[in-house]
């Protein structure tokens, strides 16, 4: 299932997207991303379909999971369930889905490209799949959404907790960025074998952080 | 300093929410997991859900102006905190009316994205949802950064208006419309001689030399952007009533709240709104409807916000009509 | 330490409560020389005048209790100092019924006398008058002096519930014994983890060791008979619920105030009152009226108060009555 | 006139009087007597009888002077007034007046004799006026009401503001008992030629006490 794939991703870069938020953030994005998908996957049913892991996991995401992240990728996730709903489980819906979803994304949370946040990894990635044709040839998306990612490194942040830090995020790639750049790695994860990002796979744990996940803590 | 009265070890937060809703049961229910406070009456007439909420720690904002003729409900975050979504999505849901809800939001990024986010949902549901931005602090206005103002204490004559306007059945482009006008009439200053305590070190939340006070504070006990020396209270009151009517429109009446941020006695606050009345009087501008007390504090933090709005016309027999919540009856 | 905002060059207590009246120009008349606030309406059946007062610095008592449904009028001193006589045998004379005045005298010795003074004016003009002596404060209770025990917030309670049974047409008699009943039915306690700040100095009232509080105190910012080591607050809670509860006649409802003694804040006091409540109920005991707020401070001191009363069978009725006053209405 | 009279008294024992007060109170005691007997005097006609001075001394000491002493020292002048206007002006009038007077400051102040107050002077010198016979021998009822007064430095306060101080105001008399002794000199000195208590009359004068006269001080 799509939704396990993403879970042993976020259960392996667990501790690495815990450093990258650390560096330009609050540390929490790690837990956020791990914690939901572990709640989502423990509630899907095991024959759950596509459409059924979009619609579990957007509720999910919107409804439990913490941090500024957390409901803005379960906005994506329910758009793309939307999508298929409407559409069949094709390509096309799933491209449509994620369209839908990142404007959602940026109505919202009103980032635009170069604001160094997930929005970098998403619009881009969009881009690419306009161009890619159908059906999609997931595994050159996966490694040219990971490329969008590991771009955010040389952006300074504007939206967000990591704008506190200004250019002293310089360096480290944006934590939502490389996250999303994970999803698509789990889709892609269902067609071929893929390796896995190199600088998110790091072998040690370190603590969790000790912010509870389930609290929105942006200043209001 | 003294610790404030709060057993850290218990969501006080909750528990606050749970004896407010035991105090004015005969006003509002509290609606558990996820928390909000809704109105137990509504006007038959109106047609739209007003749906307000943001950090605790400015109470009696908003819970406290839940009931007819105002909100119909209320999400409140944790302490300087926004609420998340779902408290936001399930309220909305629960109180949308036949043309469906309008969301008061004040300007604070964590604010937008879970009262936009809940929108997002709602919308994805069918339910018809507008927002109203208030953004009244003047002193956030030179900002280098995109945020803009702030949105502070000119939330409670937005939620005021629309909710008289609500009860006489205005449609919801109606109320977004005129909870932007309100909100562009509508100006604040808030001034500070002391940080507040902060509830989880129990310390104040920052330095200030004797003699100084901060000028341009927000309700988050962040400090402003300027200190600046004491002024006698007729010259400080002057001072601020004339950079909130320099970023008004003209208008011979006001609607004018002076705020508490906490620790400030009412019989401050009442000198402070009767040198806001003379101030304004000798600009030919007078007191047409007004609110004085500790309306939306920072915690305990000492000191005062000055909102003035200019209204409409028709705007006085909006901020007169009846309202029963618990910090306003009308 | 901060300032308040005061100007000392003016006579700051007189322009609040002119900052009161504009605000609450719908409610109160202010007289001027004697200076006393007024309601503007009273129910048509009411027979006798509900006259109370005292030192300012507890803001909204008595002020903001004054109009329909409560008192008649309110005659404010300086602060923590008693009213001239003048202003109470003005005051009387202005709201006197046909069946004269009652005084709502809380007990301390300046208020006892001035408010004799008046009545002793008011029988030598051939206005009855009588007197109900509310003396709620359990901390001052086992003193040697003859002074008896300190009058405070539960002096609201009294106010209220004389208030709707003055609008039943009760007679002066009848009203002077319901008086006695409620307060001899009434018992408060609060303790303090700040001083008030000084409106003439500026410095804290008196110094308090980190990690303790003052347990006992009243609301002249004097300090208690007892400094404590801060107990958690639940357990704090629940030793003030029980001391207070043991000074009373049994009974399976209460009346409940939870007073903020000025700068504590909204979430503090709901807290308060949600633990008071947990507690009462352990002892079967449910909350059947309340009232959780800044009601009867000490400027701005840091603290709360707990009053409880042990209704009779129709008080709640009163206490449910209609109300329409700056700071309470029903 | 007796008013003028007893305001020569009361500008001759200014000094003393301010004092004592010092002593065991806040020192405002002589302010309040002779600022009050100055409102009296030029509010009172020429040619005022007894009783209107006793009605204008009452009000005006009831509404304008403050301290404890203020509106106490009116309620008896009030009291006179109301009995003189009753039953003439008459040394029973005066007597019963008196009484009447004493009887509300006992009532409002609730003080007993032993209490170290004016009533000191007042209960005892009514005993005293009580087996005087009539026509009353002012004078020598005057000198009964000084010693009355001066026998207050061997009580220790219990009411009013000297009840702060204890035992250490024993040993000086207490000011609103002199002062009252002041009142029955006036009396007395209607009709005979009476030497002035001399630790009364003190020939410099200290500065008036700050606190404004008009405002009621006491705890409330
Ligand atoms: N306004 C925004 N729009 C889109 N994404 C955002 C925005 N603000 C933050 N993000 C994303 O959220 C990530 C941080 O998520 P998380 O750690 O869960 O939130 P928080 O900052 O509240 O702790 C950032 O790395 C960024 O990608
Ligand atoms: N309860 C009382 N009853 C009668 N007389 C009193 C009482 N309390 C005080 N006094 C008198 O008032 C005098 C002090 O008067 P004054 O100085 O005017 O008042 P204050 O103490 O308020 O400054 C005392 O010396 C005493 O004689
Ligand atoms: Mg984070
Ligand atoms: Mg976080
Ligand atoms: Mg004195
Ligand atoms: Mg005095």
């Amino acid at each position: 299932m799509l939704m396990s794939t993403y879970l042993e991703a976020a259960e392996t870069a667990h501790a690495a997207l815990t450093r990258i938020d650390q560096a330009a953030g609050d540390g929490d994005f790690g837990d956020n991303l791990r914690g939901g998908l572990r709640g989502v996957v423990a509630a899907l049913p095991a024959d759950a379909g596509l459409t059924t892991e979009f619609t579990v996991a957007g509720t999910y995401f919107l409804d439990e999971v913490g941090g500024t992240s957390g409901p803005l990728i379960g906005l994506l996730l329910q758009n793309v369930a939307v999508s298929l709903g409407r559409d069949g489980e094709t390509d096309a819906a799933l491209v449509a889905g994620l369209e839908a979803g990142t404007a959602a994304i940026q109505r919202v949370g009103e980032a635009v490209v170069g604001d160094r946040t997930m929005v970098d990894t998403l619009a881009p990635t969009l881009d690419d799949l306009r161009t890619s044709g159908d059906p999609v040839d997931w595994a050159a998306i996966a490694g040219r959404a990971l490329e969008h990612a590991r771009a955010t490194a040389s952006l300074s942040p504007r939206m967000g907790r990591a704008s506190y830090v200004g250019d002293r995020a310089l360096g480290v790639p944006d934590a939502g960025a490389m996250g999303i750049a994970l999803l698509f790695w789990a889709l892609a994860s269902r067609s071929s074998s893929l390796a896995f990002p190199s600088e998110l796979a790091s072998p040690s744990e370190p603590a969790s952080s000790s912010e509870p996940a389930s609290s929105s803590e942006l200043e209001a | 300093m003294a610790e404030p009265f709060l057993d850290s070890s218990s969501d006080y937060v909750d528990r606050a929410l749970a004896g407010f809703a035991l105090d004015h049961r005969d006003i509002v229910d509290l609606h558990d997991n996820p928390a909000f406070v809704r109105a137990k009456a509504t006007a038959p007439g109106r047609r739209v859900g007003l749906v307000s909420g943001g950090g605790s720690g400015h109470e009696p904002m908003h819970a406290g102006f839940v009931g007819a003729g105002m909100l119909d409900a209320a999400v409140p975050g944790k302490v300087f905190a926004s609420p998340h979504n779902r408290q936001i999505y399930e309220a909305s849901r629960a109180v949308a009316g036949p043309d469906g809800v309008l969301h008061i939001v004040k300007n604070y990024t964590g604010d937008r994205i879970n009262f936009g986010i809940a929108a997002e949902r709602l919308a994805h549901d069918g339910i018809p949802v507008a927002r109203v931005l208030v953004d009244d602090d003047v002193a956030t206005e030179s900002e280098k950064t995109a945020t803009g103002r702030r949105g502070t204490a000119a939330t409670i004559v937005v939620e005021k208006l629309l909710g008289a306007a609500a009860d006489r059945g205005d449609d919801l482009d109606s109320l977004a419309k005129l909870g932007s006008l309100v909100a562009s009439a509508s100006r604040s200053v808030a001034v500070a001689s002391l940080a507040h305590t902060s509830p989880v070190t129990g310390e104040l939340a920052f330095p200030l030399p004797e003699g100084e006070i901060e000028y341009g504070v927000g309700i988050h006990g962040e400090r402003a952007a300027q200190s600046i020396a004491r002024p006698p209270l007729p010259a400080l009151v002057s001072r601020m009533t004339t950079e909130v009517l320099g970023k008004l429109p003209a208008g011979d009446r006001a609607i004018v709240l002076v705020n508490g941020l906490g620790g400030t006695t009412s019989i401050e606050l009442y000198n402070v709104f009767a040198l806001v009345a003379e101030a304004l009087h000798g600009r030919g501008v007078e007191v047409a409807g007004s609110l004085v007390g500790t309306l939306s504090p920072a915690l305990d933090m000492k000191g005062f916000s000055i909102t003035v709005t200019i209204p409409a016309d028709d705007w006085i027999g909006l901020w007169d009509a009846p309202a029963r919540t618990a910090a306003l009856r009308k």
